[in-house]
């Protein structure tokens, strides 16, 4: 993995996506980057919000670029920036869903997007794609038709299952309601997934009853992103803890405890 | 660029190059950084706080933001002293760092134990005492809060250790210069200031307490004008005694503050996070700074007036 | 809008109509805000800090900007007791203010005093004695970091008024709990917390110290965590006595933060600086947020999990 | 004096003038307000910088106006609103010069002002010649002449003597150097001041030495603006201090203690 460096990059373009979500551009080169990894952004607004925040690559080509959903301050003021504007760029980040498992021509998959989460897992779908594997089948949930950004990429090169908690689009419930389903309709395929972490632990649940290997983009609040302040925790399988930003995001979900 | 002359001396016979280290637990065991920033520039590293046994730490959440701050409860985890010495201390020896061993222990006698296993150890140059920890035998108040119970641990270490000793002063203790001076009374080197300061973030919405620990530590520009205040107090009543300043240091501003109300030495902390070279960037803006106004780094200690 | 119940008890028979108060020193006598907005509405503010003879105050420069707060050395400038008992007074209880009388002293003598002075004058509803200051018998520390000199000071004034007390705790207290111990076992209805941290601001280029003074009070944002810290504290080892929170309020979320770690009433302070109306807007936050919740301010109060 | 208000306001436009000063238009009304008075100003930055910042009125029609010298973060953030970006402003705040002199008809004048001194001392010019006074000798210095912002218009209003310390524009030298010259072009004149506090301790201690009257524009550094944090003290003469933002910002030069 190469070192993370430091970057000034300028905001090239700044979309709306759905009612809350933003894609901005950067024009800059982020390194040697896959899907899964992340940077740590932070614009010139000084002390604060005082620490960058982590947000995972959606693409580097033709330009780095994330997907942002706000939540607060920081991503207030991410999802604010103009073009113009300069954000410092912490990248390359983490390990990659590559990093955690095989992605070749024989990988079969099921991709679980929660989301925001749907920005590595887009990826991770065009990176499969270009290695020639089998089209994704992708199970896409959010609370309403609102917060699924981005679903229309997704579309193009996966098959689509959408779910809505309020049935505005797709099936009514949440991811689990057909996931057995996808699972079935997939048989020996890996599980691919980024969401909200209860999300994913009911994914790991349901993928591994089924026998199946799952992979799971964590996330916890960080403050370094780079391994040294050993805040980023998540429960480990087994007792300890693994560190989201350098043990993962991306790890197999058997090494979490997941509660 | 002209090389201006930044030696200091903290103390106890040890002279760095420079007086910009980093601060520990904010810079893992300075060999996160290959790639980043050359270790060896740097006047010091302070490793993550090493116990005797290896420690998992708390569980998360561990770090919450707050106004220019944050807090951290990351439960002091970390290798064990013994897996430093083995695995970690070459590697940087290698590297070329000078090394200070940031340790923590909840009795004296740990403090003691710990100091014996760092005795002689090539490639440590410094001890530097965390006493923000819980005196188990004392009803569980922090050493650092207690003059006399730092006075015994820096005597306890000073007995079983020849290299120098720097006590990291809590900000919490209602009379810095007391601590201070008993640390200096009993064979204490330097003293670091300051740690962190207990706070806490609730979540107005829901109530829920966002550290895992209830409590954390607050580091960040927040807390800068307290460290300058505890520096600036012990270097004037202490003056003989070397004062390694930490507390919110980001920018060269902030370095050549903390030097000017007396500090020899400054560690970076929370920037770290923010800017990985964020010391090497000090380091860099002090080297312009003396050249631009020709002085040193020893000049500008004590000046503000 | 519906009017939800804000009522809280304080303490010796005090009940505030609601929990938001304005902070000594950031609120002038309260006299300054007509055409801002009506000081009845508010639970209640706290004056100006009172002593026996009228002073000057401390020469300027007296503020200082910091990250996210700022430090303050104003030196306890202010009309004397008497001034404001004579002229202060009256046009407060004309405007139908809650007034809680906010007193300091280096001498126990003086606290008893200042009590007498203060017993008994109709318009004004408690005091808050600030122990922040210098305990000129015994060396100069604080009175605030001492359990033993504050449960003095409280003794004295007990003894002197029947005015509900509200003691204001120290940060800079080792153990802050063993002194709210001390002031409640000594008679004190309630505790504030926090005052200032005591913090410094130099000019790097110059090394000019801001302050004239040297050190002031750190306030705002920055203290928050400290504030909800050491409320939390109080409140979970002393149940039984109300704390006023008080440290870096400037919204209605902070507001409820300090009611959930456990305080029954807050006090805004530096943020009426940025906003002359800031503590009219966290009450009328507070009252939308709990009509919202279904809820009252007494039920949020220790609700932090 | 009307109690002050906080208000949001809208930059309606930012023009540069000189090198380093701003003229920043707002949209909406800034009170009644008259010439020495003042706003304190912030934008939608949260906390950092925390405290609004203390700005003379340039004048407050046809809009409320102010002049910005950038001198560090607080000023360098104004400076860089852009029309369309709210500040809030609380205002009116402090005394006018003509809450601390007459100013009628019969006023003669001696304006000195020093860099962004110019401010209120343009405005109190206008007032002057709206009512009818003489023509105001105005002496206006600067560092270099790119410290004179709107000296142009001081000079369609005033008679306009220039002094800068290279003498790239003017007599070379301090205001010092031509005021007792501009004195006795005045006879009898009072002499209104605004500038750096070293130069106006100057001003008043010339003024005073030749018999006249000098009211001055002080600055301290402010935490609120409407006098309750106690904080912008001037020691006054005979002992004590005065407060600039309720005992000032204009006040005769006589109540200072200057040093
Ligand atoms: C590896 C990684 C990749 C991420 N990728 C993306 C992405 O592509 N797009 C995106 O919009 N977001 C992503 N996030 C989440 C994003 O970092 C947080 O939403 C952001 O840090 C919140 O900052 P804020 O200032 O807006 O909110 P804050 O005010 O800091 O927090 C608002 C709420 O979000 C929670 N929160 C804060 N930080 C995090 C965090 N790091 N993870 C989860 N919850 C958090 C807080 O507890 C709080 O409840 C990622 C997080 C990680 C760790
Ligand atoms: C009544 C009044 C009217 C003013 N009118 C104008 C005006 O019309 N145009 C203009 O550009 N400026 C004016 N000022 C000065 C302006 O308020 C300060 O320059 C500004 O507050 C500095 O903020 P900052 O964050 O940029 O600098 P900071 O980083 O806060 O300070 C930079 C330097 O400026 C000094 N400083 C800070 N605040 C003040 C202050 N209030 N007065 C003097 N020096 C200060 C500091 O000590 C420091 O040396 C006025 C000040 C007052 C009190
Ligand atoms: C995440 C984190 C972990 C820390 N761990 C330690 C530690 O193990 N030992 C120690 O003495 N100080 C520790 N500290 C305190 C710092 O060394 C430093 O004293 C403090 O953060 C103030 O400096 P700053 O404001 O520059 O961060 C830690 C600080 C942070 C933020
Ligand atoms: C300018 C200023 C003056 C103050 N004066 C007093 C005082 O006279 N007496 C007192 O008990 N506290 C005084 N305080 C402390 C405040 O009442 C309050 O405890 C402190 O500022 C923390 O609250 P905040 O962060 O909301 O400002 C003062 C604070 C400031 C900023
Ligand atoms: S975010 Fe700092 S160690 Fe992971
Ligand atoms: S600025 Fe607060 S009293 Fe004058």
């Amino acid at each position: 993995m190469s070192p993370p460096r430091l970057v000034t990059m300028k905001v090239a373009s700044n979309r709306r996506v759905g009612d809350a979500y933003r894609v901005i551009e950067l024009d800059g080169d982020a390194g040697v980057v896959r899907s899964g990894q992340f940077a740590m952004l932070k614009g010139a607004w000084g002390v604060a919000p005082l620490l960058p925040r982590p947000m995972s690559w959606l693409a580097v080509e033709p330009r780095p670029s994330v997907l942002i959903k706000v939540v607060g301050e920081g991503t207030r003021l991410l999802a604010a920036a103009a073009p113009g504007d300069e954000l410092t760029v912490l990248t390359p980040l983490g390990r990659a869903f590559a990093d955690a498992t095989e992605i070749g021509p024989a990988t079969r998959s099921v991709i679980v997007a929660g989301g925001v989460g749907i920005a590595p897992l887009l990826w991770v779908a065009e990176e499969l794609g270009g290695v020639g594997a089998e089209r994704p089948l992708a199970v896409y949930g959010g609370r309403t038709r609102a917060d699924l950004p981005l679903a229309e990429r997704m579309a193009e090169i996966t098959e689509l299952w959408v779910t809505t908690e309020d049935g505005s689009a797709g099936t009514k419930g949440r991811v689990t309601e057909v996931l057995d389903a996808a699972l079935d309709a997939r048989p020996g395929a890996i599980v691919l997934t980024c969401g909200p972490t209860p999300m994913m632990a009911a994914v790991a649940q349901r993928a591994h009853a089924a026998g199946r290997r799952c992979i799971a983009a964590l996330e916890a609040p960080m403050a370094c992103g780079y391994g040294v302040c050993l805040g980023c925790v998540v429960p480990r399988a087994g007792g300890g803890f693994l560190y989201v930003c350098s043990d993962g995001p991306c790890v197999d979900a058997r090494e979490i405890e997941w509660r | 660029m002209a090389r201006p002359d930044l030696e200091v001396d903290v103390g106890g016979g040890l002279r760095l190059a420079n007086p910009v280290l980093t601060a520990s637990g904010t810079f893992g065991y300075g060999l996160e950084h290959d790639g980043i920033g050359d270790v060896a520039e740097l006047g010091g590293i302070c490793s993550k706080g090493l116990s005797l046994a290896p420690r998992e730490g708390n569980p998360p959440e561990r770090i919450a933001e707050t106004a220019a701050g944050m807090l951290n409860a990351i439960g002091l985890a970390n290798v064990g002293v013994d897996a430093f010495v083995r695995e970690k201390v070459p590697a940087l020896r290698e590297r070329r760092a000078t090394v200070i061993a940031n340790v923590f222990a909840t009795s004296v006698e740990d403090f003691r134990e710990l100091a014996r296993r760092l005795d002689g150890v090539e490639g440590v140059h410094a001890l530097e005492l965390n006493v923000s920890c819980p005196n188990v035998a004392h009803g569980g108040l922090e050493f650092g809060v207690d003059p006399k119970a730092c006075g015994a641990v820096t005597r306890a270490v000073r007995d079983t250790t020849r290299l120098p000793i720097w006590v990291k002063l809590s900000p919490e203790a209602s009379d810095s210069v007391a601590v201070a001076r008993a640390c200096l009374d009993n064979g204490a080197d330097a003293v670091s200031a300051i740690n962190t300061i207990r706070g806490m973030s609730v979540d107005a919405r829901t109530g829920r307490i966002r550290l895992a620990n209830r409590t954390g530590g607050l580091s960040g520009p927040a807390i800068k004008p307290i460290a300058l205040r505890i520096v600036w107090e012990v270097h004037r009543k202490l003056p003989e005694l070397p004062v390694i300043g930490i507390g919110g240091i980001s920018t060269v501003e902030d370095a050549i503050e903390m030097l000017r109300v007396g500090a020899r030495a400054v560690q970076v902390g929370t920037a770290s996070f923010v800017d990985p070279r964020a010391a090497w960037n000090v380091l860099d803006g002090l080297r312009a700074f003396c050249v631009a106004q020709r002085t040193t780094a020893r000049e500008l200690v004590g000046t503000a007036w």
